[in-house]
């Protein structure tokens, strides 16, 4: 393990942490951790969830307060009162969690709370121009007066990170900037970030693609539990070395699951069509059909608005076909309600834990069973001692780290809020369960234990279903892998395809 | 005033009836007390170009601007049921002489409770100055009784339901309280059910001031001793007669701007008499 | 990776905890704070007589406050339930009154429980409506019921010309007595609309802790979408809880007239947010999601209390005006400052 | 990769339209059918006199409105604004009496300005207690100021002592005449109250939409977390608006008893409800973020319009109250069926 003392690397330290420690009560976020940002290079961060990275990086802006330890900024130690005096002194940072006004356009999004005066109160035009500038420079074509709430998620995220860009700072603290953006706008966002450090712009970058922070990295800090566990220039560093110091064994993401015979067609959509539910001319899922048989894993890649998102929601009930047929085990059910179609077996694992998935205000417990409390409901009455059973039980199926199941369901990391929806939906004993983007915003080692999960559902004969952005993750265990491209399916492969062969059928010009 | 009451809901009706009669259209409109809605009801019969309004103000002050505006606007404007602290504005004030009723209630309740013990009162809106006209009225005679001790007094704003709730905690805070006296005959009847419920009935003897049928049929059940009868089915009449008048002949045959009308009282004796509501035939 | 997680904060445990319960209801706190205070101030306030009448006043807007409470769990309010309370009480005392049919020139006098039920479902109907408008028709809560309020109270207001019904104790003859039972009966020495509310109060929390539907109200409440995708109904539910909180509002009506032994258009105005006041004073969030009955009932019981005390010490009426408001913001704001140390939501 | 975002749509443009005005504002075609309707059934109805009449009777609740927006822009509520009218009214109506001033024995008449710049001043503290109350002892906004409600009340009655000031006009001789002009003057034919409106409207409309407070209320009402991390001052900007708001309920204050030439305390009650009819039949959304003046301001107009139409043909007060029900219902409803279709949020 390396010490802080830069012995490798000649480029100064502009902003760095010394022996910084965050507790909330009696979590101990983070534990005297050192950490240096070193000007006009990219210092990538490693963890698992949960481990500090986002409370580290927010001591850093300025956003919350450490509760020891010191902050040294061009040598000398400065104490940040608030985010904003963080970014007077040249710091943004991207959150990871968004965090704009949906009722306000792209371009006040941009500039609230620094507003570019004119002797009219606000210069609106120079924002906009300002604004259409930096779209441009993201290689977006978002018109800076559309609010946010008509975006899609990834559109969203490219405004959260021109946000950041605009404030011209010397240090850029992005928090995963990327999870809900696709291989192509990764590219960009790259050659962004190149163009920055050349200008002596330094970055510190997070993410749970790891593959993907390696094209850029510099410096590779890794953090567990709230300590720093390694350190390592760019030269020293390679997959395996993250993944080693992360969570301590090697993991992969596995293999289709194999020795046992797929059974009948599970689930079949027959040439479905559904409208673009904003309102727009095009349909988003356009004549699809597909056929998934009960113990086979599918894949499903495609580039962010593909339309995989309205496929599976249209399949769980939320949204509604104009024409086609879903059939579930050769029964018909478009016109059934969610609850019918749950009940019947077919489960989704919604896109946004936080906006679809959790219920805030309830433990832990009273999440994972809230989609089958028919199953302990005895009489009029819920049954008490079933309940908890059936917690006990989900628990220790996707293997969730809670303090118990009383625990709120804010206090556990990402990565096991995320466990706690699948375990939600698996407690219905579904025969097809629908996955989107079941490993987005989660440590590689959660990602293993959810693809492992899901093998062995697989191999109970369980019909899986699992959409992604990233490669990788189609070529793990899915058994066929479904391409599709606005709205409709471009490619269909077997287990054995490579890399290229996906990327090309998806529409992406440019490989990555 | 609010319709909500037997007692407005008379005043409106006998105006309409007797406007109908001598070959007008009336419009009645309730302001509720408040007399922003009044100003507004006054702003629309000036925008329908009314003849005469007819007005039981909200409020003795505060419905000074609303006349105004209406005189301003040249129409004449007859006061009922309450006065209004100026004078030389409206045609006329019509109102039932609360002093004399108060006294006259007082005087009758003071028969019913005898001369000596504890009672308690039930006041009006206070926004409402008869409510403490009638309070003093009942003052002025029932401290000629020195033994009569009030024990309380509470604001139950001429409502049953407030009358109901304030005379059981009245009741808690008093238990030995033998007579009860209120502003009006809603919060009379709110008391009675306190009473009833709380089995105190014949030890507290209740009076009432209106002279509404539902306080007729309690006086007929015992259960209220009295409710001074406010002649308000008169004045209404007469108010209209008087802007007919006005309206015909510039003068409106009334000796005075400010007309009493003197209160009646109603016992379980002359209660049978109570022919219409508000009307005791003589 | 097990070690990343905190340990479980010490408080946390399932099994009912009196400790806890004390602690975390600052209703509680208040609910006593009044009680000694006023006792202190008034010989007659520490009483049993003194505390049964004070809860057969609290009756009215506990009954308000339960349906309240659902619907603030499912993250709505409903202003209308005043004047469902004033409607309903006219109902019934309609029908108390006698039903003229025209064609057979008969007056119908509908037994009691007859009443009962008609006012009840009439009721529910209006609260129906309000549920059907925000689940259906997607108004906000907050303008569908106000609409509702304005249209209960007119049409109160026209069904008796604005008169309140009088006469609601029934004659032996017609078979309709004992419409004042409800009101002014007692058993063992508790006034019967204690008893009903207390077993409103026992069903409405055996139906939010112990059933499927109040599970659902809970999570609906806290986040609608994730509900919906884990099956529950949500449209039911709102339609359900808006149902239910106009059913027991007319309830309320029916002891409230009762008690008065008269019904008028005009009761219950502003009682809608006397009974929101319950509800956020016993620990409801109005986002949704959080609250339970004994806190809400707390709450109802403080403000009874309060108010009740005020007048038995003679407090002048304008100050008793002065007092309710303090209350309410200080109670709500012990919670805040509660919740705001040991909490980690903004 | 520019093939998968989706292209703007078309009706996007900052640049003021009136034909997207008329679309959008279902409060607009409320106002031109109730306009409509109105002169059709009643010759009175349709003149200029009339239309200033009413114009000068919207103010009132214009006033209340416009301070409401603010409130519920971001994503508050304030019940407290029909009390501080009251309050305002009436310490405004106790300065014209004059002061006493015990020391020296003498009564001091404060001249009409310092008695309109002392109301604003007390209605901007209110309002600001409020605002304390809610950004920083984080009281809901709904408990917050409904206990400020009943204070203000309270404090009103008790300064009256439940009774009316009258003889506002004041006197040559005491120097404080001109209290009138503010309620019954015109300038070229329009009432000074309508003028009033106009004023604080505009002003409104140009902080909303072209100063930076503007958009930091947008933003933390939107997403109070975000502004906050953008650098937005979210308190200051909640105390602000709580302030604003009762600013303009003491000018609502000071223009009613000015138009009564008297000030009691029980003016304003439920206006509340009225105000926030208005602001949300005016488009505005209650979880905070969206809503504009003009809107509002339509909605203050349909509810007026309404309201006096009603009364100039001669409707029951009791249908009144029923149509005023239906009316909002239907304005909010007619929106939501509009947005249902495009809009793809839930
Ligand atoms: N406000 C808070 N109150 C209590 N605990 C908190 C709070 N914020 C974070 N934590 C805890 O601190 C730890 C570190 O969280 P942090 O968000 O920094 O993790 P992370 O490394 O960013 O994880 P992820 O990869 O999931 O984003 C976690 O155990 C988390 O539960
Ligand atoms: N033919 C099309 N032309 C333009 N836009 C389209 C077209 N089809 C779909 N879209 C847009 O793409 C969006 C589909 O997004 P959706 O979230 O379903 O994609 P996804 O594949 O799940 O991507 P991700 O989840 O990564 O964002 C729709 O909201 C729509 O606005
Ligand atoms: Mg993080
Ligand atoms: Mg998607």
């Amino acid at each position: 393990m390396s010490t802080e003392t830069a012995k490798f690397d000649t480029a100064e330290v502009v902003l760095a942490a010394r022996n910084v420690a965050k507790s909330y009560g009696a979590v101990h976020a983070l534990k005297g951790v050192n950490f240096d940002i070193h000007r006009g290079q990219v210092t990538t961060l490693f963890g698992e969830n949960g481990a500090g990275k986002s409370t580290l990086m927010k001591i850093l802006s300025g956003v919350i307060q450490p509760s020891s330890g010191e902050i040294i900024l061009d040598g000398q130690p400065v104490h940040f009162q608030n985010s904003t005096h963080a970014r007077d002194l040249g710091i943004s940072i991207i959150h990871q969690e968004l965090s704009l006004a949906p009722n306000l356009s792209v371009r006040d999004n941009i500039f609230m709370g620094r507003e570019i005066k004119g002797p009219l109160g606000v210069d609106f035009a120079e924002e906009e121009r300002q604004a259409r500038k930096l779209m441009q420079d993201l290689e977006q074509d978002i018109d800076p007066l559309t609010p946010v709430e008509d975006l899609r998620l990834g559109q969203q995220q490219i405004v959260e990170i021109a946000r950041a860009l605009s404030v011209d700072s010397r240090i850029l603290i992005m928090d995963e900037p990327t999870s809900a953006l696709s291989a192509t706008e990764v590219e960009v966002l790259f050659k962004v970030i190149n163009d920055l450090t050349t200008k002596g712009v330094s970055i510190v970058y997070i993410s749970h693609h790891l593959e993907e922070a390696l094209l850029i990295t510099d410096h590779a800090v890794v953090l567990r539990d709230g300590a720093m566990t390694a350190w390592a220039p760019r030269a020293d560093i390679d997959l395996n070395w993250i993944v080693r110091n992360m969570v301590g064994e090697n993991y992969n993401l596995g293999a289709p699951p194999d020795g046992y015979e797929f059974g009948q067609t599970a689930l079949a959509v027959k040439n479905m069509v559904v409208p673009d539910p904003g309102g727009n001319a095009y349909n988003v899922v356009d004549n699809l059909s597909l056929e998934v048989k009960a113990g086979e894993v599918v894949c499903i890649y495609g580039l962010m608005g593909a339309g995989r998102s309205e496929l599976m929601e249209t399949l769980a009930g939320r949204l509604h076909a104009a024409s086609g047929r879903i059939e579930l085990k050769g029964e018909e059910i478009s016109h059934l309600s969610i609850a019918q179609r749950i009940a019947r077996g077919l489960a989704l694992v919604p896109e946004d834990r936080q906006r679809d998935g959790l219920v805030q205000t309830m433990s832990v417990g009273q999440n994972l069973s809230l989609a089958s409390i028919t199953a302990f409901t005895r009489g009029l009455f819920t049954s008490r001692r079933a309940e908890k059973a059936l917690i006990a039980d989900s628990i220790k199926r996707v293997t969730v780290k809670t303090s118990g199941p009383d625990a709120a369901i804010g206090s556990l990391s990402g990565g096991n809020q995320q466990k706690v929806v699948i375990g939600k939906m698996m407690a219905t004993n579904p025969q097809v369960i629908l996955l989107d983007e079941p490993s987005r915003g989660i440590d590689i080692g959660a990602k293993a234990e959810v693809f492992r999960l899901l093998a062995e559902g697989a191999k109970r004969g369980l019909a899986v279903v699992y959409t992604t952005s990233e490669v990788s993750e189609c070529l793990s265990i899915a058994h066929r892998i479904i391409v599709m491209h606005k709205g409709r399916i471009t490619a269909e492969f077997g287990a054995d395809a490579t890399k290229e062969m996906i990327m090309a059928a998806s529409g992406e010009q440019h490989a990555a | 005033n609010d319709p909500a009451n037997p007692y407005w809901f008379t005043e409106g009706e006998v105006a309409k009836a007797t406007a109908e009669e001598l070959g007008y259209t009336a419009n009645v409109s309730s302001h509720k007390g408040d007399t922003n809605t009044e100003s507004t009801l006054v702003d629309t019969a000036i925008t329908n170009k009314s003849v005469a309004i007819i007005l039981d103000p909200a409020n003795a002050d505060g419905s000074i601007g609303a006349v105004q505006k209406a005189v301003d606007a040249g129409i004449p404007v007859f006061l009922v049921n309450a006065e209004i602290n100026q004078e030389g504005l409206a045609k006329g004030q019509l109102v039932s002489n609360n002093a004399q009723g108060a006294a006259l209630g007082a005087q009758q309740w003071v028969e019913a409770v005898g001369d000596a013990g504890k009672f308690v009162e039930l006041f009006g809106n206070p926004a409402d100055n008869n409510a403490a006209t009638r309070s003093n009225g009942y003052e002025t005679v029932i401290t000629q009784y020195p033994d009569l001790v009030k024990a309380g007094q509470e604001v139950a704003n001429w409502d049953r339901t407030q009358g109901y709730q304030k005379t059981q905690s009245l009741l808690q805070a008093n238990p030995d309280v033998i007579g009860l006296i209120a502003g009006n005959d809603e919060m009379a009847l709110g008391a009675i059910a306190a009473l009833k419920e709380a089995g105190k009935l014949a030890q507290v003897k209740v009076g009432g001031f209106d002279g509404s049928p539902d306080a007729v049929e309690a006086i007929k059940a015992g259960e209220l001793q009295y409710t001074v009868l406010q002649p308000v089915a008169i004045f209404s009449r007469e108010a209209v007669v008087q802007a007919d008048k006005f309206i015909k002949t510039g003068e409106t045959g009334a000796a005075s701007e400010k007309q009493l009308f003197d209160c009646l009282l109603i016992t379980a004796d002359n209660v049978d008499k109570y022919t219409a509501p508000f009307v005791l035939s003589e | 990776m097990s070690d990343t997680t905190k340990p479980a904060p010490a408080t946390r445990s399932e099994g009912f905890s009196l400790l806890k319960l004390l602690l975390e209801g600052r209703a509680f706190f208040a609910l006593i704070v009044i009680v000694a205070v006023f006792s202190y101030l008034s010989p007659n306030y520490f009483t049993t007589s003194n505390f049964l009448i004070m809860a057969s006043q609290v009756a009215i807007f506990g009954l308000l406050a339960i349906g309240m409470l659902l619907v603030i769990l499912n993250g709505g309010i409903d202003l209308s339930v005043g004047s469902i309370l004033a409607l309903s009480g006219v109902i019934g005392g309609a029908l108390m009154q006698g039903v003229e049919i025209d064609a057979l020139g008969v007056i119908l006098y509908p037994p009691v429980w007859a009443v009962v039920v008609i006012t009840l479902v009439v009721g529910a109907l209006v609260g129906a409506v309000n549920g059907v408008l925000v689940a259906y028709l997607k108004v906000p809560a907050f303008v569908a019921t106000l609409g509702v309020m304005y249209v209960a109270r007119g049409v109160a207001l026209l069904m008796t010309n604005g008169l309140t019904y009088n006469r609601l104790a029934g004659s032996p003859d017609l078979g309709n007595t004992g419409f004042k039972w409800l009101g002014s009966e007692r058993i063992a020495g508790v006034p019967i609309s204690v008893l009903v509310l207390a077993f409103c109060a026992i069903v409405a929390w055996l139906v939010l802790s112990r059933t499927a539907f109040g599970r659902w109200l809970y999570a609906s409440g806290g986040n609608e979408r994730a509900a919906e995708l884990s099956g529950v109904p949500v449209k039911f539910v709102k339609v359900t809880v808006y149902t239910l909180s106009g059913m027991l509002s007319a309830v309320a009506g029916l002891v409230l007239s009762s008690q008065l032994t008269s019904a008028g258009p005009t009761a219950g105005t502003t009682y809608e947010l006397t009974a929101i006041a319950a509800v956020v004073i016993g620990g409801a969030a109005l986002t949704g999601g959080r609250g339970t009955v004994l806190g809400t009932m707390l709450g109802a019981f403080v403000i009874g209390f309060l108010s009740a005390g005020l007048v038995i010490t003679g407090v002048s009426s304008y100050w008793q005006t002065v007092f309710t408001g303090g209350v309410i913001v200080l109670a709500v704001l012990m919670n805040s400052i509660q919740t705001g140390k040991g909490g980690r939501k903004a």
